[in-house]
C-alpha cells in the first residue's frame, strides 16, 4: 500500500524551482518519518496542500512526532475539520498543521467508521484542539477520548442530530425551492 | 403608449412620512385627546434603544447611526441603555438564531411597557440570506416578538435607520394611546405607495392567504 | 435522522458550571460567584456570552458560550455555488468582508484555474488595506468605548466614514460589499477613486496624532493596558492565535510577507510587533498597522495597472475539478482560510471555514482569569473579537 | 522580514509618572476642547431635513428595479438566470405562456426585499441589462408582507417583441397591467419562507404570552 | 448687604409661629423641589449638547428648536413608563432606595446660599450638615443595588459604596482647608471670609491644591466619568440601576444630575466665593465694578463652569479600574490632602495667604 514517496512528490511538482525542491526534500524526511510510525502512509493527491493519508490508529504518535519533532516543528493546528462520506460509510477526518518557524503546511487526513466515529484528542498537543474537536463534535458527531472538556460549542445541549452530515435532515430547515 | 411603469412611479415619488399626513382621528374629549397626543409626543421623541445587536446590522444601525456623521442623538435616541429595563426600543440588528431566540423573548419581556420594536436588516425580518439551508436561523424577529417596524436592506444605510425611526414614531404619534395601554392600533399604513389603498392591500393579502391555506 | 453511538461522555454546560464550582478554592476564603456576561452585554460585542467564575471583582474562570449566532453556514455554503460563495463571507466578520471576499474568490481561482491580472490585484490590494484601516478605526472607537471613553468612539467613526464613502463610490455598499469575485472584480474603480483616497490618506495622517493624544498618551488607558492580559509568544503560537494579538506577542507572523499573495511582494511596509503581549502591545501594534497600511496604499495607489476588471463573463459557469483546496490571507484580525472541498460538480461538497476570532478568543480563557472584571473588557476588546467570525 | 517593535510607555519612577499623567489628562482635554469650540467640525448630516438635497453614489444598492426603455417596456425575457444566481431565492420570475405560442413570456418578476442581500449577482448576470440597483432606501414598513414587490408593472413579452407590433392598441392586448404588491402569496398561493399566514390582525395585545 | 437670610427675614417679620415656619419649611421645600428638577432637565440637556460639540456632532435637534424640549420628553416619557419591580426583589427597599437618592441631595441643597438673601437654611454648621446630608445619597444606591436582586446591581452598588466613602474623605480634607482658612462651619460666613478674594488663590498653592483635590474627589463622590464604575455601561451593565425602569429610574437619574450640581455649588461656594464677586483685597474701585453684576448671576456661573469641567472630564476621559480607583485615593490623594491641610494649617496659624486681616 506505500506510495513511494518520490512519485508522489514530482508528480504533483513537474517545473522544479528551488522551493519545490526543499517542499520536496521536506516531504520526503516528513515521509519516512511517518512510514515508520505508520504503514499505512499515503498522500492525498488531489490537494493543493501538502497532504497525507494516515490510519486512525497512527494519529496520535503521528501528531506526536510532528508537533515535538524539530525537523517539522508544527506548533499550529490551523483547522480541523471533517469530509463526510455517505455512499462509503466514512469520515474523512483533515487536520491542517502549519509551522509559523518553517512556514510549512501539512494537511493529515484519517478515516473514521460513520456508525462509531472516534478519534484520540490532540488537545493536549494543542490547545486550540479543544474548540475545534468539540466543533467537530457539534457538527459531526465524531467522539474523542480523552478530551478535557466535550460537549456541543455551537448548538444546545440537546439539539438532536449533527447537522453538518450530509444525510442530516430536520423539520425546521427549508430547501430552496429552486 | 403602453402602461405607465408604476414602479418607476414609485421610485420617484418615494413614500414618505414626511409627506402623507396622518390619518388619524380624533376620539373622545378635547382634553384626553390632547393629553394623548402630549404623551405621544413624549414617548415618540424620547426611544431610548437597548444596545443589542447580533451582527452586521448592529455596526449600521447601533453604531454608525448613533456616530457623528448620522447621529442618532438629533431623535433624542443617543442614550442608549444597556440595560432592557430602561429602554424603549429594541432594535433587532442581525440575525437571530434559534438559541439566541429564547433570550431575545426575555429581553422583550424584561421591557417595560411602553415598549417597540425595530426589526432592521435582512435577517432579522426573514432570516436573510439564511432563510433557506440553514437549520439554526429563526426567520424573522417577527416569530419571537411582535415586530412594529420593518428596515428592509442588508444592513440599510443609518438613514434608512433613521427613516424607520421617523415611521416608528409617526406610528407612536398616530396609533397609540394612554387611555389603552398594552392595546396598539392596527398598524398606520403610512409607507404605502401612493395610489395603493389599505383596503386594496388587505384584500389582497387575505386571498392570498386563503389561496395559500387551501 | 442518523444514530450515532457515543462512547464518550458529553457532558453539558450545567454540568461544566457546576463541575467548576466545586474545584478551587479562594485564597481568602469567601465565598465565589457565578455571573453571566452576554450574551447582551455591551462589552461582548454582539452576543457572546462568558460565564464568569468570579471572587469579588476577581476573575476566577472563563467559559465562553458561543452559539448564539451560529447560523449554519458551512452547510448553507454546500448548497451555493461557487460564485454565491462570496457573499457568504461578507457575514462571517463582516468589518474585513472584502478581505474575506478575496479570500474565497482566490481558492475558487486556484481550483478552477482562472486567470487574473495585474489590476485586479493591485485593486484587491488596496481596497484589503483600505478595509484594514477601517476595521482598526472600527475597533479603535469601541476600544475607547469599552474602557469607558465615549468620544473615541465617535472620532472613530467620524474617520472611517470617510473610507466607507470611498467603498460606497466604487462598490456601492457601506458594510457588506460582495465585490471582490471569482475572477476579478464586481465592478472597476470608480473615476474619483484615486482622487479620493489620496485625500483621504492627507486627511488620515495628521489625525493619528490626535489619537495619540486624546488616547494612546492618556495615563489612564496606559495604566489599564500595560501588563494586563499577557500572552506571551510560546501560548501565542499554541493558542492558535494569529493576527495582531499574535504579532503582539513578538511573533513576527505575517502572510502578507511570509506568502505574499496580490501584490504584497511590490510594495515596501513593515510589520509591527510587539515585545510583551499584553494589551498595551495589541493596541499598538493595531495603531501601527493603520499607518503600515495607509504607507502600502500610497504606493499603489499612483501605479494602479490598465487592464480589465473582470477576466471572465459574469455568468459563466464554475466547475473545479475534484479535490481539496485551501486559501489563507491575512485579514484585518488574523488568518482568514478557506477550506473547499469540489466534487467536480457546480457547488462545492465541503466548505469550511478557518476564521481568526475563533482562535483568538479561545486565547482570552487563557489570559483573563486572574485580573479584574475591567481587565476582562479590556482584553476582549483588545482580542477584537467579532462573534458571527467566531460561531459563523 | 522588516518588522518595528511597538514603542511602551515608561514605566518611569512615582513622581514622573504623576506628572506625566496630569500632562496627558490636559492634553487629551485640548483635543476635545478644540472640538468643542470650532462647530465647523461638526459632521453631522441631517437626514430628514436634507432630504431633497442628500445625494448617494450612483452604485448604492438599496432596492432593485426595472430599467425600461423610453415606451416603458423592460427587455426582460424571463429566462430565469437571475433566479438561479440569486443565493437566498429573493428572485421569483414567474412566466407564462400566450396562447398560441411556444414562447414564454415574463408574468410577474417577484423581488423580496425582506430577505434580499444585495449582493448584486442579478445585475451582473443579466444578460439584457434589465435589472439595475437603485438608492432609494426609504422602504421602511409595518408590515413585512409589503417588502415583496413585484417589479413588472405589466405582464407580457421584452420590448424586442413588443415593438414589432406596430399597431399600439394590438401592443395592449398582449399585455396585462400588474401591480407592485402581486406577490407570490396573492398569485399563485405558494407559501413564501418566513411569511407567516397571518393577516393584519385588528390589535395586537402587548406582552400576551406566545 | 446684610448676611441675613430670607428665612431670618420672614422671621423677623412675621414672629416665629411655628405653623408659619412650618409652612415657610414646605414652600421652600416646594420651591427647591421645582427649581432642581428644572435645573436637572437644563443640565441634561447641557451635558447632552455639550457632548455632542465635543463630539464634532450636533445632540438633540429634532424636539423643539435645537431640542431644547428632548428633557421634557424624556421626562414625561420616564414618568408614564411602566415600574417593573423585580419577582425577587426586595419591594420595599427597591421603592425606597431611589427616594433615598432623590431626598439626600435636595435636603443638602437646601443649606447653599445662592446669594446674600437667598439661603433657605443657613446653618452655622452649613458645610458639615452637606457632606452628612450628602453621604445617605450612597445608602440610595447600596440599597437600590441590594434589593435589585441582581448580581449586576451589587457589584455596581459594592463598588459605589467603596468609591464614595474612601472618596469622601480627601473631599472633607479639601473641605477642611476651607473651613480652616475662614475659620467657620458656616458656609454664609465662610463666603464673607472670601470678600477679599477667593480661596482659591488667596491662600497661595494650598487653595488651588485643595480645589483640584475637591474637583477630582467630588467627581469620584458623583459617580461621573472617569470615576463611574458603579454603573460602568461596558462591565456592568448598567451597575446599580440594572433593574429600575420608570419613574424610579428617573429619580436615579434626576439624583444624578442634582449630585453634580450640589458638588459644582458647594465647589463654588467653597472655593470661588460662592455669590461672591471677583474681588481683589482693597482694590474698591476694582471690587465695586465687579459688585455690578448680580450675585446670582456669579453663583450661577461659578457652578455652570465646575459642571461644564465635569462634563469636560466625563466627555474625555476613559475609565479606571477598580484597584487603580481605590490606589488613587488611598495612595495619592489622601497623602497630598493631609500634606495639604499640615500646609493650610500653618499658613492659618502664621496668616501666610494675601490679605490676610491679623
Amino acid at each position: 500500500m506505500t506510495t513511494p514517496p518520490n512519485d508522489s512528490t514530482q508528480s504533483s511538482a513537474p517545473q522544479s524551482t528551488p522551493a519545490d525542491e526543499l517542499k520536496a526534500i521536506f516531504l520526503t524526511c516528513l515521509l519516512d518519518s511517518l512510514i515508520a510510525l505508520d504503514s499505512g502512509v499515503k498522500v492525498r493527491e488531489d490537494s493543493s496542500l501538502m497532504s497525507v493519508k494516515i490510519s486512525e490508529s497512527a494519529l496520535l504518535k503521528v501528531m506526536t512526532l510532528l508537533k515535538q519533532d524539530s525537523r517539522f516543528d508544527f506548533d499550529q493546528l490551523q483547522f480541523h475539520t471533517v469530509l463526510d462520506w455517505p455512499e462509503e460509510q466514512r469520515m474523512e477526518c483533515l487536520y491542517l498543521l502549519n509551522s509559523t518557524k518553517k512556514s510549512q503546511e501539512l494537511l493529515i487526513s484519517v478515516s473514521v467508521s460513520r456508525e462509531k466515529p472516534q478519534l484520540p484528542s490532540v488537545s493536549k498537543l494543542w490547545a486550540i484542539a479543544e474548540w475545534q474537536e468539540r466543533e467537530v463534535y457539534d457538527m459531526f458527531g465524531i467522539t474523542y477520548e480523552n478530551h478535557p472538556d466535550l460537549r456541543r460549542i455551537f448548538l444546545d445541549d440537546d439539539w438532536q442530530g449533527f447537522p453538518l452530515r450530509k444525510d442530516y435532515q430536520d423539520e425546521f430547515m427549508l430547501r430552496k425551492p429552486w | 403608449m403602453g402602461v405607465t411603469p408604476q414602479l418607476s412611479k414609485i421610485s420617484q415619488q418615494s413614500p414618505s412620512v414626511f409627506d402623507l399626513h396622518s390619518a388619524h382621528k380624533k376620539e373622545g374629549p378635547a382634553l384626553l385627546t390632547s393629553i394623548d397626543a402630549l404623551v405621544n409626543w413624549a414617548r415618540s421623541n424620547s426611544l431610548w434603544p437597548l444596545t443589542f445587536g447580533t451582527s452586521c446590522c448592529a455596526i449600521e444601525v447601533m453604531m454608525a447611526a448613533g456616530a457623528a456623521h448620522h447621529d442618532l442623538a438629533r431623535f433624542g435616541a443617543e442614550v442608549a441603555r444597556p440595560s432592557p429595563r430602561q429602554a424603549d426600543l429594541l432594535v433587532v440588528a442581525g440575525t437571530i438564531v434559534k438559541k439566541m431566540a429564547p433570550r431575545l423573548r426575555t429581553l422583550y419581556d424584561q421591557m417595560a411597557e411602553p415598549k417597540y420594536v425595530i426589526a432592521t436588516g435582512a435577517c432579522a425580518i426573514s432570516g436573510g440570506p439564511f432563510i433557506y439551508d440553514s437549520y439554526s436561523t429563526v426567520r424573522g424577529a417577527h416569530e419571537i416578538i411582535p415586530v412594529d417596524v420593518y428596515v428592509p436592506g442588508c444592513p440599510p444605510r443609518p438613514e434608512a435607520f433613521f427613516y424607520g425611526l421617523l415611521t416608528l414614531q409617526k406610528m407612536i404619534r398616530d396609533g397609540e394611546s394612554l387611555r389603552r395601554p398594552g392595546v396598539r392600533k392596527a398598524p398606520v399604513m403610512a409607507a404605502l405607495p401612493p395610489g395603493i389603498t389599505m383596503e386594496d392591500l388587505r384584500a389582497e393579502l387575505i386571498k392570498g392567504a386563503k389561496g395559500a391555506t387551501t | 435522522m442518523v444514530t450515532v453511538e457515543i462512547k464518550t461522555k458529553i457532558s453539558s454546560l450545567d454540568e461544566r458550571i457546576n463541575a467548576m464550582a466545586l474545584q478551587g478554592e479562594s485564597p481568602l476564603g469567601t465565598q465565589e460567584y457565578f455571573v453571566n456576561m452576554g450574551p447582551q452585554h455591551p462589552s461582548t460585542h454582539g452576543v457572546l456570552r462568558l460565564v464568569l467564575k468570579l471572587d469579588g471583582e476577581t476573575v476566577r474562570e472563563i467559559i465562553p458560550v458561543l452559539g448564539y449566532i451560529h447560523r449554519g453556514m458551512e452547510k448553507k455554503a454546500e448548497t451555493l455555488g461557487y460564485r454565491q460563495q462570496v457573499h457568504l463571507t461578507d457575514r462571517l466578520d463582516y468589518l474585513c468582508s472584502v478581505m474575506n471576499n478575496w479570500v474565497v474568490s482566490a481558492v475558487v481561482e486556484k481550483a478552477a484555474k482562472i486567470e487574473i491580472n495585474d489590476r485586479i490585484q493591485t485593486i484587491r490590494t488596496i481596497f484589503a488595506e483600505l478595509q484594514r484601516v477601517q476595521s482598526h478605526l472600527l475597533w479603535w472607537g469601541v476600544f475607547g468605548m469599552d474602557l469607558g471613553a465615549f468620544t473615541p468612539f465617535l472620532y472613530g467613526f467620524r474617520d472611517r466614514e470617510k473610507i466607507t464613502k470611498i467603498f460606497e463610490e466604487t462598490i456601492g455598499a457601506r458594510l457588506t460589499m460582495n465585490y471582490i469575485q471569482p475572477g476579478g472584480l464586481m465592478y472597476d474603480i470608480h473615476p474619483d477613486f484615486v482622487k479620493d483616497v489620496k485625500a483621504m490618506i492627507s486627511y488620515m495622517k495628521p489625525m493619528f496624532k490626535e489619537y495619540d493624544e486624546l488616547v494612546s498618551g492618556n495615563i489612564i488607558i496606559q495604566e489599564r493596558l500595560k501588563n494586563v492580559g499577557i500572552l506571551d509568544a510560546q501560548s501565542a503560537v499554541a493558542l492558535g492565535a494569529s493576527g495582531p494579538v499574535l504579532r503582539a506577542s513578538g511573533v513576527a507572523h505575517d502572510l502578507r510577507k511570509i506568502k505574499p499573495y496580490g501584490v504584497y511582494e511590490k510594495v515596501d511596509f513593515s510589520i509591527p510587533i510587539g515585545t510583551v503581549g499584553d494589551c498595551w502591545d495589541r493596541y499598538s501594534v493595531r495603531m501601527l498597522e493603520m499607518r503600515e497600511s495607509l504607507k502600502i496604499i500610497e504606493q499603489l495607489i499612483d501605479s494602479i495597472p490598465e487592464g480589465k476588471h473582470l477576466t471572465m463573463k459574469p455568468g459563466a459557469k464554475i466547475r473545479p475539478p475534484a479535490g481539496i483546496y485551501y486559501e489563507q490571507m491575512e485579514t484585518a484580525r488574523g488568518i482568514f482560510g478557506v477550506f473547499l472541498h469540489s466534487d467536480g460538480s457546480e457547488k462545492p461538497s465541503r466548505v469550511h471555514y478557518r476564521t481568526p476570532n475563533f482562535h483568538n478568543l479561545w486565547c482570552l480563557t487563557k489570559i483573563a482569569p486572574g485580573g479584574r472584571i475591567g481587565d476582562l473588557v479590556s482584553i476582549i476588546s483588545s482580542l477584537d473579537v467579532v462573534v458571527p467570525d467566531i460561531d459563523r | 522580514m522588516k518588522t518595528v517593535i511597538v514603542a511602551r510607555p515608561g514605566d518611569g519612577n512615582f513622581v514622573s509618572r504623576f506628572f506625566y499623567g496630569v500632562k496627558s489628562l490636559l492634553t487629551g482635554m485640548r483635543v476635545t476642547f478644540r472640538y468643542l469650540v470650532h462647530p465647523s467640525t461638526v459632521v453631522t448630516q441631517q437626514y430628514p431635513e436634507n432630504r431633497k438635497t442628500l445625494k448617494l453614489a450612483e452604485r448604492v444598492r438599496a432596492q432593485l428595479s426595472f430599467t425600461f426603455d423610453e415606451n416603458g417596456f423592460h427587455k426582460c425575457t424571463a429566462c430565469h438566470i437571475c433566479e438561479q444566481q440569486c443565493p437566498n431565492a429573493s428572485i421569483h420570475v414567474m412566466d407564462r405562456k400566450p396562447a398560441g405560442s411556444t414562447k414564454s413570456e415574463l408574468d410577474t418578476f417577484i423581488w423580496r426585499l425582506d430577505s434580499c442581500t444585495f449582493c448584486n449577482l442579478c445585475v451582473m448576470v443579466c444578460p439584457f441589462q434589465v435589472l439595475k440597483m437603485n438608492s432609494n432606501f426609504e422602504s421602511s414598513v409595518y408590515d413585512q408582507k409589503l417588502l415583496v414587490y413585484n417589479l413588472t408593472p405589466y405582464a407580457g413579452p421584452a420590448s424586442s417583441v413588443l415593438m414589432k407590433v406596430a399597431d399600439v392598441e394590438e401592443r395592449k392586448k398582449l399585455i396585462d397591467a400588474r401591480g407592485p404588491y402581486d406577490g407570490p402569496t396573492a398569485l399563485s398561493g405558494f407559501p413564501l419562507a418566513g411569511i407567516s399566514k397571518q393577516v393584519f390582525p385588528e390589535t395586537t395585545q402587548i406582552g400576551a404570552p406566545q | 448687604m446684610s448676611v441675613s437670610s430670607v428665612s431670618q427675614d420672614i422671621a423677623s417679620h412675621l414672629g416665629s409661629a411655628p405653623e408659619i415656619s412650618a409652612a415657610y419649611f414646605v414652600a421652600g421645600l416646594l420651591g427647591t423641589v421645582t427649581f432642581l428638577t428644572v435645573m436637572a432637565l437644563i443640565l441634561i440637556y447641557a451635558e447632552r449638547k455639550v457632548a455632542a460639540h465635543f463630539q464634532c456632532r450636533l445632540g438633540p435637534m429634532r424636539v423643539g428648536w435645537h431640542g431644547l424640549l428632548q428633557s421634557v420628553a424624556d421626562a414625561l416619557k420616564l414618568i408614564l413608563k411602566e415600574d417593573i419591580v423585580p419577582y425577587s426583589a426586595d419591594k420595599f427597599l427597591h421603592a425606597l432606595a431611589p427616594v433615598f437618592a432623590v431626598v439626600a441631595m435636595l435636603l443638602s441643597l437646601i443649606a447653599i446660599p445662592t446669594s446674600s438673601r437667598l439661603a433657605l437654611s443657613d446653618s452655622n454648621i452649613g458645610v458639615l450638615y452637606i457632606s452628612a446630608v450628602s453621604g445617605l445619597g450612597v445608602l440610595g444606591i447600596l440599597l437600590g443595588g441590594w434589593s435589585s436582586n441582581n448580581k449586576w446591581s451589587l457589584l455596581g452598588a459594592m463598588r459605589a459604596g467603596a468609591q464614595i466613602i474612601s472618596y469622601e474623605l480627601s473631599a472633607t480634607l479639601s473641605v477642611l482647608v476651607v473651613i480652616m482658612l475662614s475659620g467657620s462651619l458656616k458656609l454664609s460666613a465662610i463666603i464673607h471670609s472670601q470678600e477679599a478674594g477667593w480661596w482659591i488663590w488667596r491662600a497661595p498653592g494650598v487653595g488651588l491644591l485643595a480645589f483640584l483635590l475637591f474637583i477630582v474627589s467630588s467627581t469620584a463622590e458623583i459617580n461621573r466619568t472617569p470615576f463611574d464604575l458603579a454603573e460602568g455601561e461596558s462591565e456592568l451593565t448598567a451597575g446599580f440601576h440594572t433593574e429600575y425602569s420608570g419613574m424610579r429610574f428617573a429619580f436615579f437619574f434626576l439624583a444624578e444630575y442634582l449630585n453634580l450640581f450640589v458638588v459644582s455649588a458647594l465647589g463654588a461656594t467653597l472655593f470661588l466665593g460662592g455669590w461672591m464677586p471677583f474681588h481683589i483685597g482693597n482694590f474698591s474701585g476694582f471690587n465695586a465694578a465687579m459688585d455690578l453684576i448680580p450675585e446670582f448671576i456669579w453663583f450661577m456661573g461659578k457652578t455652570a463652569f465646575l459642571i461644564f469641567l465635569s462634563m469636560w472630564f466625563r466627555w474625555t476621559f476613559p475609565r479606571l479600574r477598580v484597584d487603580q480607583l481605590m490606589k488613587l485615593e488611598w495612595k495619592v490623594l489622601m497623602p497630598i490632602g493631609f500634606i495639604n491641610l499640615l500646609l493650610a494649617a500653618m499658613m492659618t496659624l502664621f496668616g501666610f495667604y494675601f490679605f490676610a486681616t491679623t
